[in-house]
């Protein structure tokens, strides 16, 4: 079969050697807790900020609303795993499942009915979309209690950890699911707005998660999520070996989607909208796709973060704080997946660690004086970010040799 | 591929568009039901939340110029400018409570009537506001912005948020303006007046208003007069003085614009501080309004005023204004019938649900790209 | 002479736009600039007024090099660029785009008095001072193109394609008028596709194509040659 | 493909196309018919309306009025990848290419409808994925070596001179399979030489690709050599359609051209060619 390639054994060494060096430093305590908290949470940047690189800087669309659908994802899951261990129901996990699942069949047979209608105005298909999904999730959560029993019963045959890890690593999944979900049906009006409204509406749509968040137990009635003041008692799942796991899938995950057929498509409408629909892209599709895709990696990351702390406040997801992802996109160089993840880590690291201890005691406050001088200072060194559009070996895309004469001649009749 | 629709009830739909409509529709005829409840079960309740939209709406007005001004002439969503909208209020709560330069006047002239006098020193510390702001601003954009003109925007962008970071934090720190609230010192006395039913009388302290009847302020009346006032001096400006169409020849077309010898950094440097000042002046006009300042207190209003900016149309002064009140309206009404916490979240539906039927704003001109 | 170029190369990213392009107009004259689309022609007009800065080679107008001048400079100096596609201000009024033209003159008097002399010349601009300039046809866009030149009291004046999408009478009207134009003491640089009209109106023609001077001499010479056929109608 | 396809029906037909920007006639009452596997030319002044019939004929703007008729569907105001996809691919005044994408990239972008492999396949690398890739960058390289840029496929699409950067638009447009190119000036900014070959390259892939070819040109002597049909437009508006010669001596493609009064001058000069 195929040679594997010496840039992916490397690749993969290296993040084995990434993982096993800072599992031993950590269980060594040479790593303190602090440290480890950083890493985790500079893993979890990383991830949502790879979203976020995958809608701007590949495709192209100027998104200010990565934070909430990462506060969405972070508090589905948050509230599934909150209800397993707290309240010893599966109502959670079995009732998000269905709504996932059902809004995802429903969205994709509206669409296969959509598609045939021909000049349909994207208004009018939001709003089936919107009526037959809002339809799909009332059936869903019926059906989600009528089966919770039977399946809480059945994760209870299981040994308590096993059950609690599967309920994890569902619930961060389906965190993605619902803020991918969401985001499809936000994206499909807006998206064919110009660069800048799509920003300022995703901007809003950041704005408007966090006030339903500040609300969440009265407006909602999610009364454990305790609204403005703060969801407590998830349990502190997230550790370094599912931060690594994760964003190792991500990283991969891109890299295999950017280096086909369909990550070039998403690329040209970066590149030139007008030349990539006339070269027969479905412009308006790959760029939902990717909006979709930006959006389940920022819920997935979600999902991580409301397990590391073990506690969720809606200040975490302010559009201020909305900015960091976008911050750390274009620090490490807008299009670069090695730029985006190195950017994440020196940023955590930088702001949240050495700022914290490099400054004399007293001057605390003055992190966040000398982090905008230090961005304003990068911005105007380079422009491109830390690494432009570079790429590891292992994640650049290769342009294949071309083939020995003989072979070309034949070839080149093939296609006359 | 055969593409034709041969139902022709699809194809009416399709024509029609009429789903899209419907969906707007229901929406619409939602809020208009709820709010001719709301006039008609307590009309003095209506209108007084009425009359507070307006106060706030002027003032997000001034704000909202500032925004659509610099994104019209470099395309820039200026995310610095709700902070220089806090160091207005910051320096004329300064300048009150530490230089009483609201009282100069009166102090150099004490037998001159106390009305005249106090809004000559009203004025004065609006001015100086707007001074320091523009000087802030005319700064920043020398620092920060003009360097990355021929950087990818987003560069821009991102030192604008860097720039709103550092106005916040600096201004956080102990020997600027602390990281406290603050009580604020307005530059002259409140009265407030009452008209209804029962006529039109001034309210004396401690005592309560005739029922039904609509409370105004002599604040009301300041921020109304002032932003109107100064909106017509921007207007002025930008039609009538050189600068001013300069600015809006910059703003069409920069490379043509310096074909005719206008330096269109300069024009960009002044419209900054224009923008600023108006900031400034909006910062502390909000302040006398709303009498607390503290560090991040150009957030919100920053952000509301961007969003009646683009509402509005991002660009156009007329529509800035419209859409200042506009915002104003449905923050005030429905923090009043909805839920207080909610106005932002209904702002924010508002924006979308305006982008969505005019994609460029009420006022904003639909461009073709050329292809 | 008053300008000259001498061996320009000017590049579009890795686009070698003109390569070591020399020319010259002399005082008083009109010297039409003719070629094809994409020869180069507005690239050279961008290049004198400042818009671009070429690579290397010198730019000397009135002894003086501005190769490396910025285009609000240039303008000081005397030479107003009418711009391709005319490039009116759309949102600002007749009235206040020929203020724009006169940006740099501080004199109000003068200003008066030139904006007499303009609508004294363009009388439809007069009628319409009050429109905004977007509302104009074709043709009285152009006009005020050139009335907005006009403005700056320029010594040499560029003009690029004023006959674009203008209906034949109407072109003559434009030729006509700059004739006048240079009548009265500027010299004129004409790009123009127009090869007949722009020849019977200049001194001498430089023939463009791809960045590179083909054809030179007085425009009687330029216009009984063949090639100039050839350049446009082929062979 | 479709040898057999060299009869004279219709592949590309424009029935009274109007296109109209605000109270601007950009095309006014446009009729053309393209036959099968012909090499027409539509030429004319600047500004005289022919890139707005390629932006209306690929989707870009909907017609104001008229019709747009490709192999006997109506294709007006469909999405521009729709129309691609059905078989018209176009290159642009201006080259849009994808600027920062390698040549090679720049190439298969326009394959992706032919890619063979699903996003599930993309995402897993699968052997299906491999073989599938590999054989639509194959077919990709064949594209760039018809053009003469095999060796530039790792190129950066900005980076090339100006001439291979109109090739490689050409050889993008081809690799979305078309069977109607339209080529937007593919020979602006070209000198005579680079121009006449890249004619001949035209000329040769009609042949090599079946392909029917619809070319505007500002400049008549480009299309002089190849062009069995030209339509001269002027003011959104057919003035003239024949063979090169004809409308060559055409008085009004004359005046259009070269201002009022050319025509004596044009006589002259055919006469001294004569001799």
């Amino acid at each position: 079969m195929k040679k594997i390639n010496k840039s992916t054994i490397f690749f993969l060494i290296g993040a084995a050697l990434v993982y096993v060096i800072v599992q031993t430093l950590a269980s060594l305590k040479i790593i303190n807790t602090f440290w480890e908290t950083i890493l985790l949470l500079a893993g979890v940047m990383a991830i949502v900020s790879l979203g976020l690189n995958l809608i701007y800087g590949f495709n192209g669309q100027f998104s200010l609303g990565q934070y909430g659908f990462y506060a969405i994802g972070a508090y589905t899951a948050a509230d599934i795993t909150y209800r397993w261990t707290q309240l010893h129901s599966a109502e959670g996990l079995t009732v998000v499942f269905f709504i996932a699942i059902l809004t995802a069949i429903t969205i994709v047979v509206v669409q296969k009915a959509v598609s045939k209608i021909r000049g349909l105005d994207t208004l009018s298909a939001f709003a089936m979309y919107l009526a037959v999904v809002l339809a799909a999730i009332f059936a869903a959560v019926k059906l989600g209690q009528l089966v919770a029993n039977p399946i809480t019963a059945l994760l209870n045959l299981l040994p308590a950890k096993t059950a609690q890890m599967i309920v994890y690593v569902i619930a961060i999944i389906l965190g993605g699911a619902i803020a991918a979900e969401v985001s499809f049906l936000y994206g499909l009006p807006i998206l064919t707005l110009g660069s800048d409204y799509f920003g300022i509406a995703t901007l809003g749509f950041t704005i408007i998660v966090k006030v339903l968040l500040d609300n969440s137990d009265t407006m909602l009635g999610f009364q454990e999520m305790k609204g403005a003041r703060g969801m407590i008692g998830i349990p502190k799942l997230t550790n370094w070996t599912w931060i690594f796991i994760f964003l190792f899938l991500t990283i991969v995950f891109i890299r295999n989607l950017l280096n086909s057929s369909y990550g070039r498509a998403i690329v040209s409408i970066r590149e030139d909208e007008t030349a990539a629909t006339s070269m027969g892209i479905n412009v308006p599709f790959y760029k939902t796709i990717t909006f979709v895709i930006g959006s389940f990696l920022a819920g997935m990351a979600g999902g991580l973060y409301a397990h590391v702390n073990g506690f969720l406040h809606p200040n975490t997801f302010s559009f201020v704080k909305s900015f960091d992802p976008l911050i750390i996109v274009v620090f490490g160089g807008l299009g670069s997946v090695t730029g985006t993840v190195t950017a994440s880590f020196g940023w955590a690291l930088v702001l949240e660690g050495v700022l914290r201890l490099v400054l004399p005691d007293g001057f605390e406050t003055w992190r966040y004086v000398v982090y905008p001088i230090l961005l304003l200072i990068m911005m105007l060194l380079k422009p491109n970010g830390l690494f432009g559009n570079y790429e590891i070996p292992f994640i650049r895309s290769i342009v294949p040799p071309l083939k020995d004469k003989a072979n070309n001649e034949k070839k080149s009749e093939e296609v006359a | 591929m055969e593409r034709k629709n041969q139902n022709p009830i699809i194809q009416w739909i399709v024509k029609t568009k009429i789903l899209g409509i419907l969906f707007f529709v229901v929406i619409g005829a939602f809020v208009i039901y709820a709010l001719g409840q709301a006039l008609t079960n307590n009309p003095s309740l209506f209108l007084q939340q009425v009359v507070n939209g307006l106060q706030l709406g002027f003032v997000y007005a001034l704000i909202a110029l500032g925004y659509t001004m610099i994104y019209g002439i470099v395309r820039l969503i200026n995310f610095a400018h709700g902070d220089v909208f806090m160091v207005g209020a910051f320096t004329s709560f300064f300048t009150i409570s530490r230089f009483n330069l609201h009282l100069w006047f009166q102090n150099l002239f004490p037998s001159f009537p106390a009305m005249p006098a106090q809004i000559i020193g009203a004025i004065t510390v609006v001015l100086a506001s707007m001074a320091i702001c523009a000087l802030l601003a005319f700064t920043i954009e020398k620092i920060a912005y003009k360097p990355l003109r021929e950087a990818p925007r987003i560069s821009a962008l991102i030192t604008a948020i860097g720039i709103s970071f550092f106005l916040e934090y600096f201004g956080a720190l102990n020997f600027v303006f602390t990281p406290n609230y603050i009580t604020y010192k307005r530059p002259f006395e409140v009265k407030s007046w009452f008209i209804g039913p029962s006529g039109f009388g001034t309210i004396e302290s401690g005592v309560t208003s005739p029922s039904n009847s609509i409370i105004f302020s002599n604040i009301f009346v300041i921020i109304v007069l002032a932003s109107l006032s100064l909106l017509l001096v921007l207007q002025y400006i930008v039609k009538r003085t050189k600068i001013g169409k300069a600015m809006r020849a910059v703003a069409y077309d920069k490379p043509t614009a310096r074909l005719m010898g206008i330096n269109s950094d300069a024009v960009i440097s002044i419209t900054f501080a224009l923008g600023a000042a108006l900031a400034g002046a909006a910062g502390v006009l909000y302040a006398i309004a709303y009498p607390q300042v503290y560090f991040t207190m150009g957030i919100i209003p920053g952000m509301k005023a961007f969003v009646a900016a683009v509402v509005g149309g991002i660009g156009s002064i007329p529509g800035a204004f419209i859409g200042a009140l506009i915002m104003g309206q449905a923050e005030t009404l429905s923090a009043a019938y909805i839920s207080t916490p909610m106005r932002d979240a209904i702002a924010f539906s508002l924006l979308v649900i305006v982008l969505l039927i005019r994609p460029k704003g009420i006022m904003g001109e639909i461009a073709s790209e050329k292809v | 002479m008053m300008l000259e170029v001498e061996k320009i190369n000017v590049y579009y990213g890795a686009i070698h736009a003109l390569s070591d392009l020399s020319f010259g107009v002399n005082e008083g004259e009109i010297v039409a600039l003719i070629g094809a689309n994409g020869a180069g022609k507005s690239t050279s007009l961008k290049t004198i007024s400042g818009l671009l800065h070429p690579r290397d080679g010198s730019i000397r107008f009135l002894e003086e090099e501005i190769s490396q001048t910025s285009a609000e400079e240039v303008v000081r100096k005397g030479i107003i660029h009418v711009p391709e596609g005319r490039k009116i201000f759309a949102p600002l009024t007749v009235l206040e785009n020929l203020e724009m033209g006169a940006f740099l003159q501080t004199d109000k008097g003068q200003i008066e008095c030139d904006m007499r002399n303009v609508f004294e010349r363009f009388p439809r601009l007069k009628e319409r001072q009050n429109q905004p300039g977007g509302t104009l046809s074709g043709g009285e866009q152009q006009m005020l193109a050139i009335a907005r030149g006009l403005m700056s009291h320029p010594k040499l004046m560029l003009l690029d394609e004023p006959s674009m999408g203008l209906a034949p009478v109407l072109v003559e009207q434009i030729f006509e008028i700059i004739r006048e134009i240079n009548k009265q003491g500027t010299s004129i640089l004409l790009v123009e596709q127009n090869a007949k009209m722009a020849l019977s109106i200049a001194d001498r023609a430089y023939v463009l194509e791809t960045g590179n001077i083909v054809l030179q001499g007085n425009a009687r010479e330029v216009m009984e040659n063949p090639s100039v056929i050839q350049a446009y109608l082929g062979g | 493909m479709m040898a057999d396809n060299k009869n004279k029906t219709p592949i590309l037909e424009l029935r009274k196309l109007c296109r109209y920007f605000g109270g601007l006639k950009a095309v006014h009452e446009v009729d053309l018919v393209l036959e099968a596997h012909a090499l027409n030319g539509l030429i004319g002044p600047n500004g005289s309306g022919k890139t707005t019939i390629f932006n209306v004929i690929t989707g870009i703007y909907e017609p104001t009025a008229g019709e747009v008729i490709f192999d006997g569907q109506s294709i007006g105001g469909l999405n521009p990848y729709v129309i691609n996809q059905m078989g018209i691919a176009r290159t642009f005044q201006n080259i849009r290419l994808f600027p920062n994408l390698t040549v090679l990239d720049n190439v298969r972008i326009a394959y992706h409808p032919y890619a063979g492999y699903g996003m599930n396949d993309a995402v897993l690398h699968n052997g299906k994925f491999n073989q599938k890739e590999r054989e639509l960058t194959e077919k990709a390289q064949d594209f760039l070596r018809v053009f003469n840029l095999q060796d530039r496929q790792a190129e950066i699409a900005k980076n090339l001179p100006y001439g291979e950067q109109r090739r490689l638009e050409i050889a993008r447009a081809l690799a979305s399979n078309p069977k109607v190119l339209l080529l937007d000036e593919p020979a602006a900014g070209m000198n005579p030489n680079e121009a006449t070959n890249l004619m001949e390259l035209i000329h040769f892939i009609r042949g090599k690709f079946d392909l029917t070819v619809l070319l505007i040109e500002h400049q008549m002597r480009v299309v002089m050599g190849i062009c069995e049909k030209i339509t001269v437009m002027d003011f959104g508006e057919v003035i003239a359609r024949g063979t090169a010669q004809e409308v060559q001596r055409d008085k009004h493609v004359i005046e259009a051209y070269l201002g009022p009064g050319a025509d004596e001058l044009s006589k002259q000069y055919l006469k001294e060619k004569a001799k």
